[in-house]
């Protein structure tokens, strides 16, 4: 049953050390948010899950909160590379990260399995690939009926999942439209659940078969306008591509890296804060 | 138009752009085949389908996506569904002719690399990772590569197999038994590669206007083979040039002069 | 690629004898125009597939047009027994009718599984239940990871699907909403696909993440207002009961369901007619 | 109130809504449990939450649906999903509290058969069959049954197990690694019946009022075993009894006289 909360009890309530962490978002309604209080509130050995990291684990990689990531495509999308996430891999820097790497497509099964109750997932894939002899977790199964072989993977259980969205209603139901990523079988393959949403309304009118989060899937829904940022939200905002651009900079140096975070994010009391000291530093820069 | 009137990016493109069908169904990496295949959309393949796969189908997108979920793609598509059922019921179930991809290394069979350069556990570049292209490699009626050509990226042996092209070469991928044909061509800056009807060893077909074979065989780590008769590329005509121009020129404007990688 | 047609051009080139079909739509947006049309037809040796065979199959079986039934729930909703298919399988009457059973959460399973081109599909189910001991497309498989058994079933990939929908735009993408059953999943399950229409429209102006079948997925769709009476179509008429309930009495002996048949189908050109012909003999009968 | 006063289906449907808790999730049968979801809903539950196997998710319906896929139960919905994933998403996967089924025929351990009366390849009454109910039956977290008690339907053997109680008793169930807790009441126009807690066989824990233990036994094929100490049912209250006759009128009105089988 969700609980209308701030940002800040709901990541000091429901996301622990030690915890398999999913942020999900593809590209849009990323929770930038979210992320930064996981950051902020020094979450430690978290096994984070996500297709595309995105800046916002390349954020939280080189704060030093995680020991694993799951993921299917590390990049900065448009700009280049994570370098935070590089340097972990390639320098262990903060600290060693284990990855576990997987296709979009497998990734993707591998939560709709988990939103299934189901232990696994069988895709078309990986035949040939070098992927399955550096991820123990890709497997092949024969159909019991034709003799074919198929991939499998494990499901994704995450204790928690996270995600942005634009509405709520009053008692917590959610809605989402426009690219809708994995959110729902992220959130439905997940023990708990936590919404950041654009904006609580007292209807939702909603159109037919809208995606809706009924609010007994969710563990706490959390206000936060812009909540996204540098992301977008349709019908909302749109995607911050300077912010993706000029994060290159910052997350290229390791020192640049420890200044911003600690500016941006630690000395900042919530988003709305880290808003405001970005847009000085960006006006300071311009 | 002579070859100085156009770079080497933009004939890249544009030969990238003719190979798609109008009324293909084309599941369109971001970048250089975003662009390509939305240049064939402007041209002559008003029809075509794009796909990308963070879900929508059908997008008309006005300018360049930056990322492969921008929100013009969610606006301009016939539909947007979510990310497995674009994986799931539309590429893996067989409803996408082409698979249009990029690399950042690939073999003389058309395998790709987009994962690590060097050792996988010790790597000397980690490369952003497999993204959908797995199993767009493997599901996808044909796929189309398009990629700069140079001997890093064009090479003798991957450091590592992401995606599968036509793996050992021959009858390869039907003895793994994959859905899709496999690699069809893949556009460079300099030329056009084809499988090679049996073996499947990437062939120049095609070279771009004022290209030698020389510059190619530079530009390729492994011997590459040429085709007995060479075609050479159809200059760009006016008509592609300003359309490519006119769409990079509205995407920079609207993406604050940020360009697609 | 879709062409817009007439529902009999469409069921002549599209629907031939000894086709497995499926024609769905859970209690809303069933295709009885169609079905009607497939029975005019007369087709013949069909496997019917459906999860809710509904009076519609009870009718294409009564008509002798099946030689196979594979089906979840087999029964008149809100009223009884279908008495044609029961007398198929209890008396062979008007020939034997092989079946072969499910559940409806492996049937649907099953449809997924065509949809994305896998051969079989994987549920949590039957553990205990008879159904696996009659019928052998039920297996069990072990997870790779867990060891945990679960159900297997065979994915479900018809000759051809028949739906009906509410609207089309003249290229043919469909838009339908509502209660959406199976047939999405129907539809990209099979290697053919006619959709009838209550409207052709120039736009769809379908409402964010809308269910839509892209044109390309279908391979006819036709004009057929009032196609899915006597069910509903959402926003346009709603389910008529009385002819559910008078069904039942039609259906119960086979010299009234022939005469039935005979009357309203065999002998009226489309369904446009075997409404006229319905109404003048409801109106005889009150 | 009477026993008069109420008729026998009355008083089993009234039993049967009281077991549902206010905010529960029930994925309902069409029918009787279907009748007594909404009365739970209009009652004590208002927050209940009811989902049917079509696709509705938090349906709230004016009138009781005839079947299971009716035009109202999408319109009153917080939404509607497609019925693969209800399958997948909400029941296998472990979203439903409560499933609300009925049966032809049940035996002692609340196994129950909808599928075939007599030989299932000559069968004497072939019934509908299994719908949603094998896969209810393994996953909802726990599962009520409504039905009328005769001999006929609850008999010593079934001719079929369709959907599984609990087996032969004991811990059947965790053995077979089953997602949930199986039946944890059967509810008729007789009685209450809950599994023994160590044998799991039904037994008989509450009468309604003014039955007998011998009315019972006659209805039941098998030697029935009652609690040591039986209560009573409750007698419906008056808004109880107008709440579901009201339902029912307008019910009634709305399907032209017809009611849900």
């Amino acid at each position: 049953m969700a609980e209308i909360t701030t940002l800040r009890e709901a990541i000091a309530g429901l996301v622990r050390d030690g915890d398999v962490v999913a942020m999900e978002g593809f590209t849009h309604l990323i929770p930038f948010a979210a992320g930064h209080e996981v950051l902020r509130q020094q979450r430690r050995n978290l096994t984070l899950v996500r297709m595309t990291p995105d800046v916002i684990y390349d954020q939280l990689i080189g704060a030093g909160c995680a020991k694993k990531l799951i993921f299917s495509w590390g990049g900065n999308p448009g700009v280049g590379s994570l370098h935070r996430l590089r340097d972990a891999v390639e320098h262990d820097w903060p600290a060693p990260l284990e990855i576990q790497e997987h296709g979009h497509g497998d990734l993707a099964n591998a939560y709709v399995a988990g939103a299934s109750n189901l232990p696994f997932a069988v895709l078309r894939a990986y035949a040939g690939s070098d992927l399955p002899k550096h991820n123990d977790k890709i497997k092949f199964i024969q159909c019991p009926f034709t003799g074919e072989s198929l991939a499998a993977v494990p499901s994704i259980r995450p204790d928690v999942t996270v995600i942005h969205a634009q509405k709520s209603d009053r008692k917590g139901n959610i809605l989402l439209w426009g690219i809708l990523g994995v959110q729902k079988e992220a959130v439905l393959a997940a023990k708990r659940a936590i919404v950041t949403v654009e904006e609580i309304v007292d209807e939702l009118n909603a159109w037919p078969n809208a995606c809706i989060l009924p609010h007994w899937t969710i563990s706490a829904v959390c206000r936060v306008p812009g909540g996204g940022f540098p992301s977008y939200a349709h019908g909302y905002y749109e995607r911050d591509n300077r912010f993706y651009q000029a994060w290159d900079a910052v997350a290229r140096d390791r020192d640049t890296f420890q200044k911003w975070i600690k500016a941006h994010i630690l000395d900042t009391d919530n988003f709305e804060e880290f808003r405001q000291v970005l847009a000085e530093s960006v006006s300071q820069e311009t | 138009m002579t070859p100085s009137a156009y770079t080497t990016n933009e004939i890249m493109t544009i030969a990238a752009a003719r190979l798609l069908k109008n009324g293909a169904v084309c599941f369109v990496g971001i970048g250089l085949p975003s662009t390509a295949a939305n240049l064939a959309r402007l041209t002559h393949a008003p029809d075509i389908v794009l796909i990308y796969e963070s879900g929508p189908i059908g997008a008309k997108p006005s300018i360049l996506p930056l990322s492969i979920g921008d929100g013009n793609l969610a606006e301009t598509a016939d539909t947007v569904v979510s990310t497995p059922e674009i994986f799931r019921y539309w590429l893996q179930g067989g409803r996408v002719d082409v698979g249009f991809l990029s690399a950042a290394q690939i073999d003389r069979f058309a395998n790709i690399n987009t994962t690590v350069i060097g050792d996988y556990k010790k790597p000397g570049t980690r490369l952003p990772g497999a993204g959908g292209a797995p199993e767009i490699a493997s599901c996808a009626g044909q796929v189309v590569l398009v990629l700069k050509q140079s001997a890093r990226g064009f090479v003798k042996k991957l450091d590592f197999v992401t995606s599968v092209g036509h793996l050992d070469g021959g009858d390869a991928r039907r003895r793994l038994n994959l859905p899709g044909k496999g690699p069809v061509a893949v556009v460079t800056d300099l030329c056009l590669m084809e499988p090679d009807p049996a073996t499947k060893e990437l062939t120049v077909t095609q070279l771009h206007p004022g290209i030698s074979a020389e510059q190619i065989r530079k530009a390729t780590e492994w011997e590459i083979r040429f085709a007995p008769e060479l075609k050479e590329t159809l200059l760009p005509t006016k008509t592609e040039l300003e359309i490519l121009r006119d769409l990079e020129r509205r995407t920079r404007l609207a993406h604050g002069n940020l360009t697609a990688a």
